[in-house]
């Protein structure tokens, strides 16, 4: 067992425990901090993985901005508990069956599909270099412009969306 | 270049920043003008320019590092369709140092000079907002002149050449709803009108000469055309003659020779420091650049070259005379111009391109002192005749009560127009504004030609040129040196001897420091301008002669050579003694001549001319100046406008609209969507599908709708079901 | 250096209990963080995909989609704002009518 | 990777937090005692010579005062929530670089912790993590006035957050790299203060509101909401807020003494990197010194001017910076080496436009009514 192995073992079960956590807090609040613990553990695998710009993106984004969005949310409306009872009883259980069946479906797929000893390329962790990022913006101007602008025209779209749509009307308290 | 390896390479790099100070000026003043106040918007374009004439000095001295050695300094792509490859490069020889620093020197001393100018000027005629217009087309100018100027191909420079053309048009026509005293009229910007549409067509020379070089030369690159100038000239000397007639066109427009001459003199409407600066030291000499930059191709067709000097010559009298019959201070100075332009013409003409570049420098020197003093005096008088009309002590004829003024001062307070630019409401200034007075006189002896001032050391390079290769040509210039002498003599008598012949002329006032401190810096240089090309050394000859190599070199020290080999004993290092003698003669006698007429016993208020009485219809004709204006108006402008009045009605306007437009193709077109489109493809085809098609939709979702329960979560549960299936699909298959 | 396979299984199962958030829970919010979990899932597969096959491809798709994910939220969370003022309660069964 | 790298880590990350805990506490006399001097008064001055125990009499009162937790507050929340605004800043100064290397007990040590090739969005990523605590301090005291001041907090830094965030952009472009010693290495001859005073001006001023300092103090406004987010904390806890306050202000004065001055870098230091670490503590006195000097001089804008001035001034001016120093530098390297000072020239211009047009906003009367 060397470090790598332990500190992935333990990100997992954190990662794994945090989702649980989300999946079955009642309070919306705390589903949304396990959550960020969760996308934290993410950006450590990004880190493991050699992608650290991800890794800070994943952060800054989804930490940083998305939840603090959630956590707005929740607080100003005052729904962090919803009340009991609900008008699909069918619902859960069917879920819970079909969900169990999808992750039987995925382990058979991954461990009798595809060998268990294919080792990732490239030295891991170690991945420190400048150029690393370097080659991702230059991938990300060069070859990958147009979905790039497409998608600054579609954040562009969303932010007068959310204006929008939130904005009160004239008259209206 | 990385930007960690980016360094400071050199000074030629600064090259780009002669047209960017100006620029950063008038873009500064235009968005921040409003409301900055006039001394800053005017010291603010004058550096701009002081700027500009800082990077020329910078560059003439890394100029002289290298020997002289012409830099192109790469700037930016222009150009690049197929073969053509036109890009904006900077040419940094001797010849364009020469002509930025001429024009960014005198272009700052003007500035300064246009500051106290135009305080005055935008008062007098009541529109304070255009003090800043004026500085921003200022700036603009010497932007564009600094384009012509350091162009690195034919194109480039006809851009600045444009560009100036378009400055000149804008400055001429700056006071645009009145004439030169104030009135409305459209007198200003008929006379822009008439500059730009004279320049058009010394353009059209041009453009022709260009594109007659690109067909034959397969380039409009300085270095590219002239390295293939001797090969094409051998095999077919037409071309050659073609392209330099078809620029000397060009040169007959910007530069005001005959036949293209006529627009300078009405292009006094402007400001006086445009005249000054546009139409006497900078603008108008562009022509003269363009010849001495062409000269590896002048020098290959002598016939042409004796064409442009027999030009020059015939311009240089033709215009002395007029300007001897002239009133108007401007005026006569204007159509002095001309004639000098025709000295510097017939110069390069000759071959003589660096006689003609140093006069074209002189020239700038003095030529702008004379116009902005002329243009002190002209305030001088506005003050008195403010002076006046405020305080009401009349002595000479009767002038009505004031009314409020609409446009200014000069017009609708008076009867009878004041024409502060008359020379026969002048006299006896030399008391009331010593300083000015002082200052023209040093002027007007500088232009005269009278030793040791820079116009004598000039001239006479010119003339001894002359003498040495066409007597006629000579003979022209020298006449026309004597009536540039007598010229001067008339108009300094009348000025500024005597007595005041209109009461604002007695109460003249001096000008402020701003303005006649810049003059005294121009006539400092009008002084020492000689010793730029002094005998024996020749400093600007050689100066010139690292750009102007090969056989204009050879021909440029051609007057050095004589004085070295064959010299007869009456020349010395380089000075031809008999004909630097004899002009001066001529020149005192003409200013004696002028002493007899006007000096001795001064014009009294609304006497004739007294050369009028002697000389008769001749007197008449120079007044009249040769009917040339009156001669055009009916050869051309008349018939002009015959044809376009054709054009509009009969073409235009019954052929084509009535007939072509209306009838034939709105009729059918008409016809056309009305029946066939309408009534049988678009409702019976179309409509008809398209409606089916809508009919088939609504009939299909009717029978879908059952589907929709409305819970999200279940079609949700609905997708997960379908991943299930498919992946369990794939699985086992 | 840890075979691909073990981030697969990481991936596949925030995945599923991801897609069991968005079935199971009533609270929009939550629902939506679910899919916030989801896509984090895809994302970490498409990471490790990428160091696998040493290509670039995958980061730069994480990239986007992190992006999209953003402008996702805005709008989403806007729009349970909007509803949440009308209708007083966000339970994503009460809206179950297409009339506001 | 050794056991002597790891003890090395761990002295140096000890050291470090040791250096920002204590800075906190003498950051806390330096403000005292320079807003006394500014409002003529002389400061704390009783508790050793010149009041350098000070800090140590207010920690101890501290330390001994009743520890409060309203009753029906999220506790688990209320207690973690100070932890959680206090580590990112302590953790965001880890890629901070005090100096190059030094030779200490016969090993090299580098003068920093942390040195990976994103440091700059390491230092984004943290910074936008620090919101969570004060969101959760005011949503956990489940006091209004709290909750207001929490929901007010993070609006104002993820706000401000965006014109930070672009500012470091200019820097990192000027630079050509996000490693903060590649930073600091640009900047041997020149400091991007000079190339990008605008940049350097939005950064000292997104700071402000960034660490919730005057005159942007709006989550702590106490005519309006009594003390903000802090309002039911007291004793140590209250301590750990404070703490954090004021160690954001010595980490993020840190950063842009990194990012525009120069760093570590001063004269002879090649030759003495120890003088590094020093030259770092001269510039962070300044800075803060200028963080001080705002607090004392400047009143409390209103709220929906200070969103207002972050979104409609500050962003926009921030990516007029981006896009002229992108261009300077295309120019600078494609044309002409002149044109890098087009950049602090155009960047001028650019903000002396921003400031004319808010000077006009201002002086409009309907503006000054509403």
């Amino acid at each position: 067992m060397d470090f790598t192995l332990i500190l992935f073992i333990v990100l997992a079960a954190v990662a794994v425990l945090t989702a649980i956590g989300m999946l079955v807090s009642r309070n919306a609040v705390y589903a949304a901090l396990f959550l960020v613990l969760n996308f934290a553990t993410v950006a450590i695998f990004y880190l493991m993985l050699g992608a650290p710009f991800i890794a800070m993106a994943q952060v800054t984004v989804y930490a940083g901005a998305i939840m603090v969005l959630f956590l707005f949310v929740i607080m100003l409306l005052g729904a962090e508990k919803l009340p009991k009872g609900g008008v699909l009883p069918w619902q859960r259980p069917l879920a819970i069956g079909l969900a169990a069946v999808l992750l039987a479906e995925a382990g058979y797929l991954l461990f009798q599909r595809i060998q268990m000893t294919t080792e990732l390329a490239g030295p891991g962790l170690e991945v420190n270099s400048v150029e690393a990022v370097r080659t991702l913006g230059l991938a990300l101007f060069n070859q990958y412009l147009l979905p790039f602008e497409v998608t600054s025209v579609l954040l562009l779209v969303a932010m007068i969306g959310a204006i929008v749509l939130t904005k009160k009307e004239k008259g209206e308290a | 270049m990385l930007l960690s390896e980016v360094t400071n390479t050199g000074f030629f790099n600064l090259a780009p920043w002669i047209i960017f100070s100006p620029v950063i000026g008038l873009l500064v003043n235009i968005i921040y003008g409003g409301r900055m106040g006039e001394k800053a918007i005017g010291w603010l374009a004058s550096a701009a320019s002081g700027l500009a004439f800082g990077v020329s000095v910078l560059l003439a001295v890394s100029l002289s590092g290298v020997h002289g050695e012409a830099q192109v300094v790469l700037f930016a792509d222009w150009i690049r369709i197929g073969e053509l490859n036109i890009p904006w490069n900077f040419r940094v020889d001797t010849l364009s140092v020469t002509m930025m620093l001429v024009v960014s020197g005198v272009g700052t001393l003007i500035h300064i000079y246009a500051i106290g100018y135009m305080h005055e000027d935008v008062r007098f005629k009541n529109d304070l907002g255009r003090y800043r217009r004026f500085f921003v087309f200022f700036n603009l100018f010497i932007v564009m002149m600094m384009i012509l100027v350091s162009g690195d191909s034919y194109l480039m420079l006809f851009v600045g050449w444009e560009g100036v053309g378009l400055c000149s048009f804008l400055l001429i026509g700056f006071w645009y709803e009145m004439d030169t005293l104030g009135r409305p009229s459209w007198a200003n910007s008929n006379a822009a009108k008439k500059a730009f549409i004279v320049n058009r067509i010394g353009d059209l020379g041009f453009i022709l000469a260009a594109m007659t070089m690109f067909w034959y030369f397969g380039s409009l690159q300085f270095g590219e055309v002239f390295a293939q100038a001797e090969e094409i000239a051998a095999h077919q000397p037409l071309v050659m003659i073609a392209i330099t007639l078809f620029m000397l066109i060009g040169v007959a427009g910007k530069s005001a020779q005959i036949p293209l001459y006529v627009w300078l003199p009405d292009a006094m409407a402007g400001p006086t420091p445009v005249s000054a600066l546009i139409h006497a030291a900078t603008m108008v000499t562009a022509g003269i650049y363009l010849v001495a930059r062409s000269a590896p191709l002048y020098v290959t067709v002598p016939n042409a070259q004796y064409i442009v000097a027999l030009v020059g010559a015939v311009t240089a009298l033709c215009a002395a005379t007029i300007a001897v019959g002239q009133y108007d201070i401007k005026k006569v100075l204007a159509y002095s111009t001309i004639s000098q332009l025709g000295f510097m013409v017939a110069a390069v003409g000759m071959g003589a391109f660096a006689a003609g570049m140093f006069h074209l420098v002189t020239h700038a020197f003095f030529k702008a002192l004379l116009f902005l003093s002329a243009g002190s005096v002209i305030l001088g008088l506005e003050r008195g005749h403010h002076h006046l009309a405020h305080h009401g002590k009349s002595e000479m004829p009767a002038e009505a009560a004031p009314t409020p003024p609409k446009y200014g001062h000069g017009s609708s307070s008076h009867n009878e127009a004041f024409d502060p630019g008359d020379m026969r409401n002048m006299g006896g200034l030399r008391k009331t504004m010593p300083v000015t007075f002082w200052l023209y006189l040093i002027g007007s002896l500088a232009l005269a030609g009278i030793f040791p001032l820079a116009g004598f050391w000039s001239k006479d390079e010119i003339l001894a040129d002359a003498q040495l290769h066409y007597p006629l040509v000579y003979i022209l210039l020298t006449i026309a040196a004597f009536f540039t002498a007598f010229y001067m003599g008339r108009q300094n008598w009348m000025v500024f001897f005597g007595k005041a012949r209109h009461d604002a002329a007695a109460h003249a006032e001096e000008s402020p420091k701003i303005i006649t401190v810049p003059l005294m810096v121009l006539a400092g240089l009008s002084i020492l301008g000689g010793a730029l090309n002094l005998p024996y050394l020749h400093t600007f000859t050689h100066w010139l002669g690292y750009t102007l190599g090969g056989e204009g070199a050879e021909v440029v020290a051609e007057g050095a050579a004589h004085a070295v080999e064959a010299a007869p004993w009456y020349v010395l290092g380089g000075l031809n003694l008999a004909v630097a003698g004899l002009s001066t003669v001529l020149a005192l006698a003409a200013i004696y001549i002028s002493w007899i007429l006007y000096g001795r016993k001064p014009l009294t208020h609304g006497q004739i001319d007294p050369l009028k009485k002697m000389l008769g219809p001749i007197f008449t004709g120079m007044e009249r100046k040769w009917l040339v204006d009156e001669i055009y108006w009916a050869l051309f402008v008349d018939r002009y406008v015959d044809v376009s009045r054709f054009l509009a009605d009969v073409i235009d306007w019954r052929f084509w609209h009535d007939w072509f437009h209306d009838k034939f193709i709105a009729g059918t077109y008409n016809w056309l969507s009305n029946i066939a489109l309408d009534k049988v493809i678009d409702t019976r085809g179309i409509d008809a599908f398209f409606n089916g098609l809508g009919e088939m939709t609504k009939q299909a979702s009717a029978s879908l709708r059952r589907l929709q329960n409305g819970f999200v979560r279940s079609y949700a549960l609905a997708v997960l079901f379908g991943v299930v299936v498919i992946l369990g699909y794939l699985l086992i298959r | 250096m840890l075979p691909l396979t073990y981030y697969l299984v990481i991936s596949a199962i925030l995945f599923v209990l991801g897609a069991l958030g968005v079935l199971i829970r009533r609270n929009p919010l939550i629902i939506f963080m679910s899919v916030e979990l989801m896509l984090n899932a895809a994302n970490l597969a498409f990471v490790a995909f990428a160091r696998s096959f040493d290509v670039l491809t995958g980061q730069i798709f994480v990239f986007f989609v992190i992006a999209v994910a953003a402008a996702e939220v805005a709008v989403g969370l806007a729009l349970i704002v909007v509803i949440f003022r009308t209708k007083h309660s966000i339970d994503v069964d009460l809206m179950s009518s297409l009339k506001g | 990777m050794t056991f002597a790298l790891i003890i090395e880590w761990l002295i140096k990350g000890f050291v470090l937090v040791l250096v920002l805990l204590g800075g906190f506490a003498y950051l806390t006399l330096y403000e005292r005692k320079a807003l006394a001097r500014i409002q003529s008064r002389i400061g704390p001055n009783r508790a050793g010579p010149w009041g350098i125990l000070q800090p140590i009499a207010d920690a101890i009162k501290l330390i001994f005062k009743e520890e409060l937790i309203p009753a029906r507050a999220d506790k688990l929340l209320f207690i973690l929530a100070p932890v959680v605004t206090l580590v990112p800043a302590l953790v965001i100064t880890a890629v901070v670089p005090w100096g190059t290397e030094v030779m200490m007990f016969g090993r090299k040590v580098t003068l920093y912790i942390a040195d990976i090739n994103v440091g700059v969005l390491y230092i984004m990523s943290v910074a936008s993590i620090a919101v969570y605590g004060v969101v959760l301090a005011g949503w956990s005291s489940n006091n209004k006035y709290a909750m207001m001041g929490g929901l007010r907090s993070s609006a104002q830094m993820i706000s401000y957050e965006i014109a930070l965030g672009l500012s470091f952009i200019a820097a990192i472009m000027l630079a050509g790299s996000m490693r903060m010693l590649d930073i600091v290495e640009a900047q041997r001859n020149l400091w991007f203060v000079l190339l990008q005073p605008v940049g350097t001006a939005i950064f000292l001023i997104a700071t402000l509101a960034e660490v919730n300092r005057p005159p942007f103090d709006m989550p702590e406004a106490e005519q309006e909401l009594t003390a903000g987010y802090h309002t039911e904390y007291s004793g140590m806890k209250f301590a750990l807020l404070f703490m954090a306050e004021y160690d954001k202000m010595i980490a993020i004065s840190a950063i842009g003494a990194t990012l525009f001055f120069g760093g570590f870098r001063g004269p002879f230091v090649d030759m003495y990197p120890w003088l590094g670490p020093v030259y770092m503590l001269l510039k962070l006195v300044i800075l803060l010194f200028g963080m001080i000097w705002v607090r004392a001089t400047w009143p409390r804008i209103r709220y929906d001017r200070l969103m207002a001035f972050g979104w409609k001034v500050m962003l926009p001016l921030a990516l007029a910076i981006v896009f002229v120093t992108a261009a300077g530098i295309i120019l600078a390297e494609q044309v002409n080496p002149l044109f890098l000072w087009s950049i602090p020239i155009v960047s001028l211009l650019a903000g002396f436009t921003a400031i004319m047009m808010l000077y006009r906003t201002l002086r409009r009367k309907e503006y000054a009514r509403a």
